[in-house]
C-alpha cells in the first residue's frame, strides 16, 4: 500500500524548509508521499492545515509549529482520526499533552546554553559577554537563554553584561550591536544566536576594524553561510544543529511507528550538540551540512543506532 | 412656473451586475469552481465548514475595521490589542479566574485600549495611523512585558467558543462572526448612528454643521471596536489554545485589505459590510484554494498575491459595467 | 425676553494677525428678512457662521431670543431654533437626500435607535416639492448636480420649522426657477414671524425681499438700513466705497472673423446636435434652465466628455477634443462652475493656485519661483483679489475670491483663442463683477472668441453679443441681443 | 482700482515657532537631552554618526514614500520589493557579475516592481493600498521561490556603499540619503513635476482640469519610488551583507509612520520632506535612545510606543500655537 504523511510547515523561511527537505529525502527514499501544506505564519490556516491533513486521511503527520500550542491541536485531532504524529522543535512540551504522540524531536537547545557558556569560560575567562538573542518569545531562545545564564554564573569565569533582541533580523542585530558598543557597555565576547545575524554583525564589526581587537564572536547552527566565517575566524565558535538531519530523523520516527518497527510513544528524540570551530570545520560527520547529504544516514546509524534496521531497509 | 414641467429625478437603480460586490462574487465562484473542478474534495462539507471557520475571526475584526475605515480613521493596533487581550485571557484562565470575569476583562482591555487610540487621535488632532502605530507598540510591549515573552498555554480549558460545532458540523464562531455582520450591517443602514459614522467619514464639515459631535461618533465607533477586538480576541484563543505576544500580529493589515478589498474607501464615507463580508471570504477561498489546487508550498505566496491582483482586474469590469 | 431673535455685539473674529470682523454688531427682529452685503471678504459668511455656532468669536457678545450665549455650537444653535444654508454646499455625498436632509436631527421611529426612513422620505419629497422639484428621496446625494445639492441644503433648513434661517448665497448656484421658488417660500416664512437672514450678491434679491440691511466693508460694520429708505446706488457705495452700475453697460467690441465653430455636436442623453460658431471679439451667451445641459456642452469642448458626432473648428482648421490639456494647447481655455471640486487646490497656496495653468503650457521644468510671484501680484491687483499673502492657502480665502483666483489663473494664458466661462461670477460681488466683466471686454478686445455660460439673466443680457438658448440639451434658439428683454429670455428658456 | 487702498502683499511667513516641524525638533532635542544627561556618550560623535547612519535607508525609503502619498497614493510592498531586489542583487554578487550590471539590474528590478504596482493602480481604478498588498505577497514569494528560502551571503563583497566612512567617520550612507532628501525636496518645490504632485493628491479633478495628466505624474512618481527602493536596497544589502527574502518586511510601516509623523497627509497633496526627515530621525533618536537609556529589553518597545505618542502629544501645540 502506498504511504501518504502529511507535513505542516510554518513557513517558507531557510530553516523551515530545510526540516522539510531532509524530511522529503527519507520520504523519497523510503517510497512514501508527502503532502506539505505552508500555514504562512497564520494560527487558524496551521489549523485548517491541520484539519485537511486529517480529512485526507495521511497515514502519518509531522508537525513543525510557529505556535507553541499547534502541536497540542495537532495531537487532539490526530489522536480522534487515529494518525500518528511526530513534532518537529518544540521542546519537548508536546510530551505533556493528554493525547499521546509518536515523537518529539528537538534539539538540544539546553546543551547547546551549556556548551557555549563553558567554551567561553575555557577561552576567554574574566572578559564581559554581550548577547544577541533571537526573539525572545521564542522558546529555543528562552531555553537557551535560561541554561547559558545558569552556566555562566555556575562556571563564574565571565559575566553577562547585556541581552539584547536581535529578533532574528540582521539589520536589527547590527543596531542593536552598534548601540550596545556606543552606549559604553563593556564587553569583548558577543553571542548571536544565528549565523545570519552573525554574518552581518562580522561585516560591521571588521569596518570598524573592532572583530577579534577586541571582539570576539561565538553563534550557532552551523549554517552553511556560517561556515565560510568561521574559516576565516572571524566567527570563533559555533553549534552544528542541521533542521535537514532534523527533517531526516522526524522522518524516521514517524515511520518506524506506522511500519510498526517502534511502537513506543512519547518518545523524546534529541539531536547530538557537535560543536564547530576552524579545526572540525571540514568534517561532515561532526559539521552537519544542512542541505541533503547521504553523511546524514551515516550520522544517523551512529547517533540513533535504533533505526539502523529502518535504513538498511531503505533504497 | 406655469408652462414648465417640474424638474424630476429618479433614482437609477443600477443593475445588480454593475455593483462591485457582484464582481467580487463572481471572481470568488469562478475561483471556487476552478478549484473545485480540479479537486473536488474543495466542494465537502468538511472543508466549506474549515473555510467559514478559519475566516470568523478575521470576519469580525474586518467588521470593526469596516466602521473605523468608515469614520475616515483606521487602526493598525488592532493586531496586538488582540494579542494584549489574549495575554491576558490566557494568564487569568491559568490562575483559574471565572469565565465571567475573563470574559469581563478581555472586553474591557480591548475597548480600554481601542479608546486610548481614538481619544489621543481626537485629543492630539494626530492622524489616527500614526497614533494607533504608536499604540501597536504599546500593547505588543505590554504583553510582552508582562508575559516575560513566555507563551501561555490553556490547554484543555477555555474550548467552547473556538471549538463548538452546532449540530455536529457549524461553527458556532462563524455563527458569532454571522451575527456581528448582521448587527453592524444594521447599525450602518438603519440607526441614527450609522447615519452619523458615513456622513463624518464623507464630509466632516458638513456633519459638524448639522450639529452631530464628530468626537462623540467617532469614540462609540472606537468603542464597538473594542468590543469586536475583544470579542474576536478570545475566539482566537479559544481555538489556538495559547497566546503570546505576537498572536495577531499582521491581522490588522489583512483586516484592512478585506475592508478595501470588499469596496470600502480608505477617506471613509464609502462602503458597505456585504462588501468587508465578500472581502473576508475572498482571503478565505484563495488560501484554501492554494492549498486544494496543491500549489507548491513555496510558491503560495506568490500564487495569493497574484489572485489578489486578479480580484481586482476583475472588479474593473464593474467599472465598465457601471459605464456602458 | 427681548423683541430680538437674534442680537450680536462686538464681534471681533481674527485669523492669525488679520482682522476679519472689528466689532461688528447685528440684530433679527421676528418677521423680517435682514440682509447683510458687502464685498468679497467683507465678512458676511464669518459674521453668520460666528451666530450659528460654526466659529467662535475672539470676543462680543452673543444674545439668542434675549439669552445670552456663550460657546455656541452648531448642535446648540440647531437646538435654540437656528437653521443655517452655509455658503459652501455642505453636503454628504454617500448619504440619500432624505438623509442629508434629516442629517443630525434625524426622526426616530418606534423601534429604539432605528431612524424612520419612510417618514423622512415623506417629508423630504414634501419639501422639495414646496421648492418646485421631485427628486427621489433615496439618491445619493453624490449623484446629484451642484444646484440640486443647494436645493437639497436649502430643504435642509427648511423641514426643522426654526425660528430663525440663516441663508448665505443660497442663489449663487440656483437656476431661475429655484430662485423663484424660493423667493416664494421666504415670503411665507417671513408671514409666520420667522427671522431672516439673507446674503447674496444680487442686489435685486435684497430689494424683493429685504426688510433691513446691514453692510460690511473690510470687516467693519457700515450701519443698517431700511430697504425701503435705500437704493442700489447707495447701497454699492457703502459696500464698495465708489460708483457700480448694477446693470452694467458694456463697451462695444467690434467682432471680426469667424474663430470658433461648432457643427453638429452630440453625446447621448445630455446634449443634442448643437451647432454655434463665435467670432474674434464676440461674446457668446449660452442660456437656459438649470439642467438644460450647458455645462455638458462646454465639457464636450473642453475634452472632459467624450462627444458622440460632431466637429469642431478653430480658426477653420478640425480641432477634436481629446482632453483638457489638448484643449488648452488648442488655445481653448475653461473656467469651470464648481470651483471646490473642479478648480481649487486645497491646501496649497495662491500662487500655486494661480500660476497652474501657465506652467502647464510654458511645460517649464523648472519653477521661476520670481516670475510666479510677480504673476500672481498681477492677478491681485487686476482682479483685486483680497488675500493676506502669497503664502495664504485658497481655502481661507473669501468665496468670491476664490472664484478669482480660479478665473485668474486662465488669464495668464496670453495666446488663448477660446474663453469658455461656465458661471463665471457666482458668488462674486458687485465691485469685483464689473472688474470680471472689463476682463473679459478686454479678451475681447484682444480679438479672442468668448463663450459665456450663465444662469444670471443681467449677466447674460448686459454682455453677450448673442445668446444661444438650451433647452434640454439641445441648442433651441440662437438670439440677436438686441431689444431683448428678460421676459423674452425666459419665455424662450422655458419654451412657451 | 481706484478707490481701493492696495494690499501689501508679503509672502508671510508663518512664524517658525508656530510650525509642525519645530515641534518635531522640540521633541526629538529633549529627547535628546534626557538621554544624554542620563547617559552623556549619548552625545559622542561616535553615537551621533551611529544614529545617522542607521537611519539612511530609512530615509530613502521614506523619501519615496512621501512623494507617493503626497499624490494621494500608498505603497505597502517596498519592503518586500526591496527585499526581492536584495536577493537577486546578492545572488548576482555571487556569481561575480560586474558591479555596473548589479548596479543596473538592482534598478531597474525595483523600478520594475514599484511601476507594476503603479500601472495596476491606474489601470484597475483600484485603491493602490490593496494593489500593493497583493504585489506584498507577489515580491516576498517571489524571492522565496528563486532563493529557494535561502540566505544569501556575499561576505567581503560589495562593501563600499554601506560600510564606507568618508574622512574616517562620516558615513557615506547618510551622506546618499542627504543627497536624496535634498533632490526631492528640490523636486518638490522647484519643478513643475512636484507641482503636479501636489496638484493630484490635493484635488485630482481640479488637476485634470487643468491639463495635468494624473496617470503620468503618478507613474513618474512610482518611477522614482523604484529608484530610491533600488538604491535603499543596495546600501542595506552592502551594510549588512547578506540577504533573505524577508530582509525589509516591516520597513513599509516605519516609512510610513516616518512620513506621517512628520505632518503629510495621508489623503495627499499636503506636506514636505523636511518633516519626513525629521519623522526618521524622531524613529532613529527614539530607538538609539532606548539601549543609551540601558531600557530593559523586554521593555524596549512599550516604552518605542510611549515616545512616538509623547512626540505626538508635543506637537499638539503646534496646533494651539498655530491658533494664537
Ligand atoms: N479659516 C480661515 N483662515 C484664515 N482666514 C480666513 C478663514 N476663513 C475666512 N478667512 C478670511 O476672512 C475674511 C472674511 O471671509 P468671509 O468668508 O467671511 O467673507 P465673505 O464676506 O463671506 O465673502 P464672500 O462674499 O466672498 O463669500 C476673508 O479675508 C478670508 O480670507
Ligand atoms: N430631470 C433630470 N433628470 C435627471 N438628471 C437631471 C435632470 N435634470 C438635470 N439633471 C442632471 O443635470 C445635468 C445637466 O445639468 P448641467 O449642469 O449640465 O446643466 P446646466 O444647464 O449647465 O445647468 P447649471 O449649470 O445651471 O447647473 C445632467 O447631467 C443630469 O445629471
Ligand atoms: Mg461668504
Ligand atoms: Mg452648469
Amino acid at each position: 500500500k502506498q504511504l501518504v504523511y502529511g507535513y505542516v510547515t510554518p513557513g517558507p523561511d531557510t530553516w523551515y524548509r530545510k526540516d522539510v527537505e531532509g524530511f522529503l529525502y527519507a520520504a523519497k527514499l523510503a517510497g512514501v508521499k508527502v503532502v506539505v501544506l505552508n500555514s504562512d505564519y497564520d494560527v487558524e490556516k496551521e489549523i485548517s492545515n491541520i484539519k485537511t491533513l486529517v480529512d485526507m486521511g495521511v497515514d502519518g503527520m509531522c508537525i513543525f509549529s510557529f505556535n507553541p500550542n499547534g502541536p497540542f491541536i495537532a495531537a487532539r485531532e490526530t489522536a480522534r482520526a487515529g494518525i500518528p504524529l511526530v513534532v518537529t522543535d518544540n521542546v519537548g512540551q508536546v510530551l505533556k499533552a493528554k493525547e499521546p504522540v509518536v515523537a518529539a524531536i528537538d534539539f538540544d537547545w539546553d546543551a547547546m546554553g551549556k556548551n557555549i557558556a563553558q567554551y567561553i569560560a575555557k577561552h576567554w575567562p574574566g572578559e564581559n559577554i554581550a548577547f544577541i538573542a533571537g526573539r525572545l518569545e521564542h522558546v529555543p531562545v528562552q531555553v537557551f537563554l535560561k541554561a547559558f545564564k545558569a552556566e555562566v554564573a555556575k562556571l563564574g569565569k565571565n559575566k553577562i553584561v547585556a541581552i539584547r533582541d536581535g529578533k532574528y533580523i540582521p539589520d536589527e542585530a547590527v543596531r542593536q550591536v552598534q548601540d550596545l558598543i556606543e552606549s559604553g557597555y563593556d564587553f569583548t565576547v558577543l553571542h548571536i544566536f544565528n549565523e545570519e545575524m552573525a554574518a552581518a554583525v562580522v561585516r560591521w564589526l571588521k569596518s570598524r576594524n573592532l572583530l577579534n581587537n577586541p571582539i570576539k564572536i561565538t553563534s550557532q547552527n552551523g549554517a552553511p553561510y556560517g561556515i565560510a566565517l568561521i574559516k576565516e575566524g572571524s566567527i570563533k565558535y559555533s553549534i552544528s544543529s542541521s533542521p535537514g538531519w532534523e527533517g531526516f530523523i522526524s522522518f524516521l520516527a514517524l515511520h518506524a511507528y506506522v511500519t510498526g518497527k517502534i511502537k513506543k510513544e512519547r518518545q523524546w528524540i534529541l539531536l547530538p550538540v557537535t560543536p564547530v570551530t576552524e579545526e572540525t570545520i571540514n568534517d561532515k560527520t561532526k559539521v552537519v551540512p544542512w542541505d541533503v547529504d547521504p553523511v546524514w544516514i551515516e550520522l544517523t546509524k551512529k547517533y540513533f543506532p535504533q533505526y539502523i534496521g529502518l535504513i538498511d531497509a531503505l533504497k | 412656473m406655469e408652462g414648465r414641467e417640474k424638474v424630476v429625478i429618479e433614482k437609477s437603480k443600477r443593475p445588480f451586475y454593475s455593483t462591485q460586490w457582484f464582481f467580487l462574487l463572481v471572481a470568488e465562484a469562478s475561483l471556487a469552481i476552478i478549484t473545485g473542478s480540479i479537486n473536488p474534495r474543495f466542494f465537502t462539507l468538511n472543508n466549506m465548514v474549515n473555510i467559514l471557520d478559519q475566516i470568523s475571526v478575521l470576519g469580525i475584526l474586518a467588521s470593526g475595521m469596516t466602521l473605523i475605515i468608515l469614520t475616515g480613521e483606521i487602526d493598525i493596533s488592532i493586531g496586538t490589542n488582540l494579542g494584549l487581550v489574549a495575554c491576558v485571557s490566557a494568564m487569568l484562565i491559568k490562575s483559574e479566574v471565572p469565565t465571567f470575569w475573563i470574559v469581563m476583562v478581555a472586553l474591557g482591555l480591548a475597548v480600554l485600549n481601542s479608546m486610548l487610540v481614538g481619544i489621543s487621535t481626537i485629543a492630539f488632532k494626530a492622524p489616527s495611523f500614526i497614533v494607533s502605530l504608536g499604540f501597536l507598540s504599546v500593547f505588543r510591549g505590554t504583553a510582552f512585558a508582562i508575559t516575560k515573552g513566555v507563551f501561555q498555554t490553556i490547554y484543555g480549558k477555555f474550548e467552547t467558543l473556538g471549538l463548538t460545532r452546532l449540530w455536529g458540523w457549524f461553527p458556532l464562531s462563524f455563527l458569532i462572526g454571522l451575527v456581528i455582520y448582521i448587527i453592524v450591517d444594521f447599525l450602518l443602514r438603519f440607526t441614527r448612528l450609522g447615519r452619523h459614522i458615513y456622513a463624518v467619514g464623507s464630509n466632516s464639515l458638513a456633519a459638524f454643521y448639522s450639529g452631530i459631535s464628530i468626537a462623540k461618533t467617532k469614540l462609540l465607533v472606537f468603542f464597538i471596536n473594542g468590543l469586536l477586538i475583544g470579542l474576536a480576541s478570545m475566539i482566537l484563543l479559544s481555538k489556538i489554545g495559547a497566546a503570546q505576544p505576537t498572536t495577531g500580529s499582521g491581522m490588522e493589515l489583512k483586516a484592512i485589505g478585506a475592508v478595501v478589498i470588499g469596496g470600502t474607501a480608505l477617506t471613509g464615507g464609502r462602503g458597505n459590510i456585504l462588501g468587508t463580508f465578500l472581502g473576508v471570504l475572498l482571503m478565505g477561498i484563495i488560501s484554501n484554494s492554494l492549498n486544494m489546487l496543491r500549489i507548491n508550498p513555496y510558491f503560495q505566496e506568490v500564487v495569493f498575491g497574484i489572485f489578489i491582483i486578479i480580484a481586482l482586474g476583475v472588479s474593473v469590469f464593474s467599472a465598465y459595467f457601471k459605464k456602458g | 425676553m427681548s423683541d430680538y431673535l437674534v442680537k450680536v455685539s462686538g464681534i471681533v473674529k481674527k485669523y492669525g494677525g488679520h482682522e476679519v470682523l472689528k466689532k461688528v454688531s447685528f440684530d433679527l427682529k421676528p418677521g423680517e428678512v435682514h440682509c447683510i452685503v458687502g464685498e468679497n471678504g467683507a465678512g458676511k459668511s464669518t459674521l453668520i457662521k460666528i451666530i450659528s455656532g460654526a466659529v467662535h468669536p475672539d470676543s462680543g457678545e452673543i444674545f439668542i431670543m434675549g439669552r445670552k450665549v456663550r460657546n455656541l455650537n452648531p448642535r446648540l444653535a440647531i437646538e435654540l431654533g437656528i437653521s443655517t444654508v452655509y455658503q459652501d454646499t455642505e453636503v454628504v455625498d454617500t448619504l440619500s437626500v432624505a438623509e442629508n436632509i434629516f442629517l443630525g436631527s434625524e426622526v426616530p421611529s418606534p423601534i429604539p435607535i432605528v431612524v424612520n426612513r419612510r417618514y423622512q422620505n415623506e417629508q423630504a419629497k414634501a419639501i422639495l416639492k414646496s421648492l418646485g422639484i421631485s427628486i427621489d428621496p433615496d439618491i445619493p446625494v453624490g449623484e446629484l448636480p451642484l444646484v440640486y445639492k443647494q436645493v437639497v441644503q436649502i430643504a435642509k433648513a427648511l423641514f426643522r420649522q426654526s425660528k430663525i434661517i440663516i441663508f448665505d448665497e443660497p442663489t449663487a448656484s440656483l437656476g431661475l426657477e429655484e430662485t423663484k421658488a424660493l423667493m416664494e417660500i421666504i415670503r411665507s416664512l417671513k408671514k409666520r414671524g420667522m427671522g431672516i437672514i439673507y446674503i447674496s450678491h444680487y442686489l435685486k434679491e435684497i430689494f424683493e425681499i429685504g426688510d433691513r440691511v446691514t453692510v460690511l466693508k473690510d470687516g467693519e460694520y457700515m450701519g443698517t438700513y431700511k430697504v425701503s429708505e435705500v437704493d442700489t446706488e447707495f447701497l454699492v457705495r457703502k459696500m464698495v466705497g465708489r460708483e457700480v452700475h448694477l446693470f452694467y453697460k458694456r463697451e462695444r467690441v467690434p467682432i471680426g472673423e469667424k474663430l470658433f465653430e461648432v457643427k453638429g455636436l452630440s453625446k447621448k442623453e445630455l446634449v443634442e446636435n448643437v451647432s454655434f460658431e463665435v467670432r474674434k471679439g464676440e461674446i457668446f451667451g449660452i442660456g437656459g434652465l438649470a439642467g438644460s445641459g450647458r455645462t455638458e456642452l462646454v465639457s464636450l469642448i473642453f475634452g472632459i466628455l467624450k462627444p458622440d458626432a460632431g466637429e469642431i473648428y478653430i480658426e477653420g482648421r478640425r480641432y477634436v477634443p481629446k482632453t483638457p490639456i489638448h484643449a488648452i494647447r488648442n488655445g481653448i481655455c475653461m473656467v469651470p462652475e464648481d470651483r471646490k471640486r473642479m478648480a481649487m487646490f486645497l491646501g496649497r497656496d495662491i500662487v500655486e493656485n494661480s500660476v497652474v495653468i501657465i506652467n502647464e503650457l510654458l511645460k517649464v521644468a523648472f519653477l521661476r519661483k520670481k516670475e510666479e510671484m510677480n504673476m500672481t501680484r498681477r492677478l491681485i491687483n487686476e482682479l483685486d483679489i483680497v488675500t493676506s499673502g502669497f503664502s495664504q492657502l485658497i481655502e481661507h480665502l473669501s468665496g468670491g475670491n476664490q472664484q478669482k483666483v480660479v478665473m485668474g489663473r486662465w488669464l495668464l494664458d496670453e495666446n488663448a483663442k477660446v474663453f469658455i466661462f461656465d458661471e463665471p461670477t457666482k458668488g462674486v460681488d458687485v465691485g469685483a463683477r464689473e472688474r470680471i466683466y472689463q476682463v473679459m471686454i478686454e479678451l475681447a478686445k484682444q480679438g479672442k472668441a468668448i463663450i459665456m455660460v450663465s444662469s444670471d439673466m443681467p449677466e447674460l443680457l448686459s454682455m453677450s453679443d448673442r445668446i444661444g438658448v438650451m433647452r434640454k440639451g439641445k441648442m433651441v434658439e440662437i438670439l440677436d441681443n438686441k431689444d431683448l428683454s428678460e421676459e423674452k429670455l425666459l419665455r424662450s428658456f422655458i419654451g412657451v
